[in-house]
């Protein structure tokens, strides 16, 4: 199912470790970059490469936020759900956020652009409240902010990996 | 020549003035009793082998079965006897409820007396009006129970249901009207000079007798000893109420009797004070151990639903510990001996019978009376050998 | 020892042992769902929170993290802990579904009893209940994961202690969810321990669900019969039928924990004759009978014989799985009759590897499955563990958790749970690669060790001359030498004869190395160490039998438990011998072949209806408790009873040893069962022993070195291209037990023949085909299964329920490569 | 025990030797019940009103879709005292939970209402009917096809 040449190449990754598994999410990650997101047969393919069950490989997948196991779209934004950002107003901007998509935290808009999910803290207290989108955080967060942001991003249909 | 040879004869199980299956062969010379057995056993049930075999809730319907005749009052005593050993405490409510029920089982076990034993000596109309007010009392046990002998009202922590405003309504009714309904069985029999004759100075026993013989409660009193397990030690609340404790001179069947309508009188006052001074409250425990939660409760949350699944299923565990707990029966001292193992289940349960003891006097009262006499002394006794048989 | 004071009590305690323990010493349960003694701590639950008062630590903490240590004071009934563990269970049971009138764990129910116990009466949290979907997990294991309370208890168990790696913990947080990958059965053939493990109905038992609630049950002490370890169970009966097995704590036997084939297979013994086909009524000539008139009948039909043609003329058959009890009666009855007997083996070669594993091991090198978990290297030869007897895979994962080195010498790809050395040895070279093995790692210095080394060492020079062990025995050999605890484990199923005893001869050279080495055998069946002990040299083998039978002189047979249609190779010849027979009578419980064509058949008692004895394979008597009287079973709409009878319908049946020794007519001389008057005086330790003899290990006399090695005679030659066809056993579907129990029949997969990947490129076959071996009595249809770790120049076939592998001919058979076909 | 405590009921006991004046007294009771209305009824043609909580047969309840509210949870089945009830229980195809098999033997019942206070799907309770008469002991043993409409037989 994977492309050969990806294969190969994870092939090589694996082999240059001291155990497979401590390669592990590298792999789904360069999986992830090819294919937006980890389905079912990407599993079992990559847990034969690392010499684990698919079950011990979804283990550790099912474990990070940043490893999708269900589609989401090009960009998906991760509102921080801690306490800090829970202290600034959390819970309004994703009330915004969700209203200006209109999506809820786990869907993906129908122009398969945004998907809205809630994360962890991410270390960004200090200019809470926060959100990653794909790579990029964005603190200090206001309802206008968002709005400049989210319109940014829909006209810039390459973004892809900017740090 | 003649020859001097006794009679025996032969009264019960099945006889109409033995009140249930108790049985007395009596030896008589000519129509003398020279010695009297009773013979008991033919109402066993083994219930204190059941109890064994049973959890500590699932006993109680069979204590309702002793002494039918005042089935709350054995329910007491069993729940009294069982709180103390898992140390809890009933709410106030509930205590007050259980004297309630309590005081109405002594009257329904007075009214069956009275009628049956009046009829015995040949008054027939007294069993109608004692009767006619102890379906009174039934009425009441159905409304809040829902049965009306063998109402299993009273439960291990509490009583098992709120008291309805019917049911409170129907008790002050009853009150008021009681008093006047004694006096109509005082009008009926107290003087009247065949009731006297037939029982002053039958079947007399010594106060000294009566205790060596373990006598409890109004055959007891009727000879003068001032014993009322309420008064000396006082259980679920009796010692709010101001009752007094009758007692006889003579210890014969006319005091036991004059005993036995005093205390209808007592009773109906201490109804009276609790129905007047009913506290507000629970009337269950909230021990999660012993408490069934409510339906709504059950079916919205799981604690309770575990609750009320440990409870039914697997019973009440109940420390281990022995102790012995009595208390005032219609009869006498029913007192429940309880041994404890920690499990759901009695090691062993003990229940001591006063209606036993009065059965076991029955020899040293029979003997020198007349066969027509036997028949006032046992009524005078009040047996009920659903309790002497178990 | 550290000394320490709980709730007022004090207590020493071993070094390292948990406070959670150290409580549990003085009889104080500390409430727990997480901790487990075989699963060790994590401290997820945080439910068995205690008050540290004095000592290295202060305040509330987890008991189950902290050692025991000298000086410290805990007191569990403080008003802080008790508060703490309230309120831990009041989260815990937020999630938790209003499930308990649905679930079948209610009653028994770790989550019920201390929710109670923690004093949580009311919930306070109005959200809603996060909910899962459930998977299918096989036929055994029903999975309602709302009820999860998040211990981990499955996923240690699963993973870390039974080395299986399909299910675990996925998610994190409030998702957190145990499961497999997708839905599938669970690989594992010890799921059934998640029933036992899971303190709530998240992993429930299948084949029990909805039968029963646990205060209907009839429950006793059992014992698992189906293969030699002797597991310990707790059998639960309801409306006289068995409805379900747990495992019953045994610290040297299996300690926690059983196999599905134990827990699983147990529905032979329930005769509904709508859902179950255990055979219930006596039969004579196929036509119902009397039980009384049954007994009688063969009675007289065996002694009609006997005093026709002698009472040589009437032979008892047993088998592995006879009881104590079946074994010894057989013996007296055959000693006081005459009879031909008792033959407990069908193939002469097991009888001779039973006998020497037997006698061979003594109370010095026998081994507890306790000792197996503590070794530091074991040795697993001519045996397949998870096969023959799982729960001895299970004890051998353990030490290797424990970094255990463990090394397979086998035929067989035999695959444990756990890292493990394989070597694809055939049957015959097993003892060379155990010999040389052995050489290696004594060194040059154990020369010095006495004769026994001397003759050791001679003969394996003459077994070695053309011997070029692999580099990698040289590995092992280095490791051997180092270890402290070796255990050798030796099966007796596709070995030589000689195995076992070379075996325990190894093991006492290792003891001479100073090494504390252990032996333990994997014997043929629950019995089979009893019919080690009872049998005599005189009696012939059942495959010496049928040539009696041919020529006439045995003319009567009693099968006590016994079913040769299963067991022996030939059926054709079987059949015929059989028909030639005036008479043959079956005790059995199995609907076997041989109880329907018996002149007579009596249905004997289970091990669940009338107590009974067994031997385990390390000479550990353990008795079987009855659970249930027997008899028909209630059918619904027959409970309770509306008619009186003193007798349960059905319930006559007498246990076999009991019907034997009537229809001997031996029931008034018969000792009442008392193992002293049963097992002969040669076999020292019973005598001391009352009756029933539970638990205990009956001492078996130092045998010494007995060196019978030598007198080998197995035929070691193996013409070029010709294959040796092993029979070997499977944990589900090979045994009478799995043949008969109903329950069992989804987890049987079908049969396939094992080769080696050089052999299949040999025959031109791969993986999966289907081929057709012609053997002497007609063609064998079986699919290939290659593997790298079977040895060369073998067919490893199972005894499969399913696949007429008695066509063979032969215990011990060859076939050459031609014979082989691609279908 | 204080003596205030205590009456003593044998204080004015005499001999009264008066046998026509107590009769008499008796007599005027008995005539002033005379013409007051009957307190008995004529029953079985009339009948007294049960309670609410009346502890009659058992019925089993069902729920909006006509289907049973049991799930077979065999609660009542422990908590009976007299073991009346038997319950079987079965998987239906969508893996709930049913009784298969629900039977009250209304001869062993003592009508101690412990089932329904034990049932936590409110499924089976007492109904007022305290009437039951059948010719075999055996048709006392209620089914749920009985269960479900106890009352119905009587009632009619």
């Amino acid at each position: 199912m994977l492309p050969d040449q990806l294969r190969s190449k994870l092939r090589e990754m694996i082999a240059g470790a001291e155990s497979p598994r401590e390669k592990a999410i590298d792999v789904m990650y360069a999986i992830q970059e090819l294919q937006g997101w980890m389905n079912d047969e990407a599993m079992v393919e990559a847990a034969q490469l690392l010499a684990m069950s698919p079950l011990e490989l979804e283990e550790l997948a099912t474990f990070y936020d940043y490893i999708y196991r269900s589609p989401v779209g090009k960009f998906v934004i991760k509102v921080c759900d801690s306490t800090v950002c829970w202290l600034e107003g959390q819970l309004r901007l994703t009330d915004y956020i969700s209203s200006r998509l209109g999506i809820g935290l786990g869907q993906t808009s129908a122009d398969g652009l945004f998907t809205l999910l809630p994360v962890c803290c991410i270390g960004y207290c200090d200019r809470a409240p926060a959100m990653v989108i794909n790579k990029r955080v964005y603190g200090n967060l206001t309802p206008e902010k968002i709005d400049r942001i989210l319109a940014q991003l829909a006209q810039k249909a390459d973004f892809s990996g900017s740090e | 020549m003649s020859e001097s040879k006794t009679v025996t004869l032969n009264m019960g199980p099945h006889h109409p003035a033995t009140h249930g299956v108790l049985r007395v062969v009596l030896e008589l010379d000519g129509e003398t009793i020279v010695n009297a057995t009773p013979v008991i056993g033919y109402l066993h049930r083994g219930i204190e082998k059941i109890c064994e075999s049973r959890t500590y809730q699932q006993i109680l319907p069979l204590t309702d079965r002793l002494d039918y005749s005042a089935a709350s009052a054995n329910n007491l005593g069993y729940c009294v006897a069982v709180e103390k050993l898992l140390g809890i405490e009933v709410p106030k409510r509930a205590q007050y409820l259980r004297v309630i029920m309590a005081e109405f089982a002594r009257i329904m076990g007075h009214h069956l007396w009275l009628g049956t034993h009046a009829l015995d000596i040949g008054a027939m109309t007294v069993i109608f009006y004692a009767f006619r007010d102890r379906e009174m009392i039934m009425a009441m046990n159905e409304e809040i129970a829902g049965y009306r002998l063998t109402p299993s009202f009273i439960r291990i922590g509490g009583v098992a249901y709120e008291a309805t405003d019917d049911f409170i309504a129907k008790v002050r009714k009853f009150v008021a009207w009681f008093p006047k309904a004694l006096e109509g069985y005082h009008q009926l029999l107290t003087d009247n000079k065949i009731w006297t004759t037939r029982t002053m100075n039958i079947g007399k026993i010594s106060a000294e007798e009566a205790i060596n013989h373990g006598l409890t409660g109004p055959s007891l009193r009727g000879s003068g000893v001032a014993y009322d397990v309420r008064k000396a030690f006082p259980y679920s609340s009796y010692g709010d109420f101001d009752f007094k404790i009758p007692i006889g001179e003579n210890g014969d069947v006319y005091d036991r009797y004059l005993v036995r309508m005093e205390e209808f009188k007592q009773s109906i006052a201490i109804i009276a004070q609790a129905i007047e001074n009913l506290p507000s409250g629970p009337v269950m425990t909230d021990n999660p151990l012993v408490a069934s939660p409510s339906q709504p409760e059950v079916q919205t949350d799981i604690s309770a639903l575990i609750r009320r699944f440990m409870v039914n299923a697997k019973g009440t565990p109940v420390p281990s510990g022995e102790l012995y707990s009595a208390v005032e029966g219609a009869k006498g001292e029913l007192g429940f001996y309880l041994v404890g193992d920690g499990s759901e289940q009695p090691y062993r349960l003990k229940i001591r019978s006063s209606c036993f003891y009065l059965a076991s006097a029955l020899p040293r009262l029979l003997v020198g009376h007349m066969v027509a006499d036997a028949i006032a002394i046992i009524g005078s006794l009040d047996v009920v050998l659903g309790e002497i048989d178990r | 020892m550290p000394r320490l004071i709980i709730d007022e009590r004090e207590i020493e305690v071993p070094e390292g042992t948990k406070v959670i323990d150290a409580a549990e010493m003085l009889g104080i349960v500390i409430p727990r769902f997480c901790y487990h003694e075989a699963l060790g701590s994590v401290g997820a639950c945080r439910m068995c929170a205690v008050k540290f008062i004095q000592g290295p630590f202060k305040g509330v903490q987890m008991s189950c993290m902290i050692e025991a240590q000298d000086g410290m004071v805990v007191s569990t009934t403080d008003q802080e802990a008790v508060e703490f563990r309230k309120r831990v269970i009041e989260l815990l049971m937020k999630n938790h579904p209003l499930d308990c009138p649905v679930c079948d764990e209610g009653g028994q129910c770790l989550l019920q009893d201390e929710t109670i116990s923690g004093g949580h009466a009311m919930r306070r949290f109005p959200g809603p209940k996060r909910t899962y979907r459930d998977q299918y997990l096989g036929p055994f294991i029903k999975h309602e994961m709302n009820r999860c309370i998040h211990c981990y208890r499955c996923s240690r168990f699963y993973q870390e202690f039974a080395g299986y790696r399909d299910l675990g913990p996925m998610q994190i947080g409030d998702r957190l969810y145990f499961g497999r990958f997708s839905d599938g059965c669970l690989e594992s053939p010890f799921s059934g321990n998640l029933v036992d493990i899971c303190p709530t109905g998240v992993y429930t038992d299948k084949t029990a669900r909805f039968k029963l609630r646990r205060w209907d049950l009839q429950r006793a002490p059992g014992l698992c019969n189906q293969c030699s370890l002797g597991c310990n169970t707790v059998a639960n009966a309801h409306y006289r039928g068995v409805m379900r097995m747990e495992a019953r704590f045994n610290r040297d036997v299996n300690g926690y924990f059983l196999c599905d084939a134990g827990r699983f297979g147990f529905s032979y013994a329930n005769g509904d004759p709508g859902l179950w086909r255990r055979p219930l009524f006596p039969k004579i000539a196929g036509e119902v009978a009397g039980a009384a008139d049954a007994l009688s009948a063969a009675r007289k039909a065996l002694d009609d014989i006997a005093a026709k043609n002698g009472p040589g003329a009437v032979a008892v058959v047993g088998s592995q799985r006879n009881s104590l009890e079946t074994q010894s009666m057989m013996n007296l009855v055959c000693e006081t009759r005459g009879w031909l007997g008792p033959v407990f083996f069908f193939d002469p070669a097991m009888r001779l590897k039973t006998l020497s594993a037997v006698h061979e091991l003594d109370g010095e090198i026998a081994v507890s499955m306790k000792q197996i978990e503590n070794a530091d290297f074991i040795l697993v030869v001519g045996a397949d563990p998870l096969n023959e007897a799982p729960m001895s895979a299970m004890a051998i994962r353990q030490a290797a958790r424990k970094k255990a080195p463990v090394v397979t010498i086998d035929p067989r790809p035999v695959s444990l749970p756990c890292d493990s050395q394989h070597f694809a040895v055939l049957p015959k070279d097993i003892e060379s690669y155990l010999g040389a093995l052995i050489l290696k790692a004594m060194g040059k210095d154990a020369a010095s060790l006495g004769s026994e080394s001397e003759n050791f060492r001679a003969y394996l020079g003459s077994q070695l001359e053309n011997f070029n062990p692999p580099e990698s025995l040289d590995q092992c050999a280095r490791l051997l030498a180092a270890s402290s605890k070796p255990v050798i484990i030796c099966g007796t199923d596709v070995t030589m004869e000689t195995t076992p005893a070379f075996a325990a001869d190894c093991v006492r050279l290792l003891n001479l190395c100073e090494k504390q080495a252990g032996l333990f055998n994997l014997l043929p069946g629950a019995g089979s160490f009893g019919a080690g002990l009872l049998s005599r040299t005189e009696v012939p083998t059942f495959a010496d039998l049928v040539e009696y039978i041919e020529n006439g002189r045995v003319r009567g047979l009693v099968f006590a438990e016994s079913d040769p249609f299963h067991c022996y190779p030939d059926r054709a010849r079987l059949e015929s011998a059989l028909s030639k027979l005036d008479f043959f009578l079956a005790l059995d419980y199995f609907p076997s072949e041989t109880a329907r064509r018996a002149s007579v058949f009596y249905p004997a008692s289970t091990i669940f209806e009338t107590g009974a004895t067994f031997l385990n394979q390390e000479g550990r008597a353990q008795f079987a408790s009855p659970v249930h009287c027997g008899g028909e079973p209630i059918r619904p709409g027959e409970h309770p009873p509306r008619v009186y009878s003193g007798l349960v319908p059905g319930g006559d049946h007498l246990p076999a040893w009991k019907a034997l020794a009537s229809i001997a007519g031996m029931e008034e001389t018969c000792p009442d069962i008392a193992p002293e008057k049963f097992v002969p005086p040669s076999i020292p330790g019973f005598e001391a022993l009352g009756y029933p003899v539970d638990g205990q290990r009956p001492a078996l006399a130092k045998s010494g070195f007995k060196t019978q090695w030598g007198l080998n005679t197995f035929d070691k030659s193996q013409a070029p291209l010709t294959f040796e066809l092993l029979m070997v056993e499977w944990i589900f579907g090979t045994s009478e037990f799995s043949a008969w129990s109903d329950s069992l029949a989804p987890a049987v997969l079908p049969p396939l023949m094992s080769i080696s990947a050089k052999d299949a490129v040999r025959l031109g076959l791969a993986d999966k085909d289907k081929v057709s071996v012609e053997l002497a009595g007609g063609e064998l249809e079986i699919v290939v299964s290659v593997s790298d770790r079977t040895a060369e120049s073998v067919l490893i076939v199972p005894r499969h329920n399913g696949l007429e592998w008695q066509k063979s001919h032969d215990f011990r058979v060859f076939v050459s490569s031609e014979k082989i076909r691609k279908i | 025990m204080e003596k205030s405590d205590i009456i003593n009921v044998s204080k004015n006991r005499g001999e009264k030797g008066n046998y026509v004046k107590p009769i008499l007294k008796g007599l005027q009771f008995t005539m002033g019940n005379f013409f007051k209305k009957p307190v008995t009824i004529q029953y079985p043609d009339q009948k007294t009103v049960r309670s609410q909580r009346w502890r009659g047969l058992h019925k089993l309840n069902v729920d909006e879709k006509g289907e049973l509210k049991c799930v077979a949870c065999g609660l009542c089945a422990a908590v009976c005292p007299s073991q009346a009830i038997t319950i079987l229980a079965r998987e239906d195809e969508g893996g709930t939970r049913h009784p298969e098999k629900f039977e009250v033997n209304e001869l062993r019942c003592i009508f101690c209402g412990f089932c329904q206070d034990a049932c936590p799907k409110s499924a089976i309770s007492l109904t007022k009917i305290y009437e039951y008469v059948n010719y075999n002991r055996e048709d006392f043993v209620f089914d749920i096809s009985i269960l479900k409409t106890t009352g119905e037989k009587w009632n009619s």
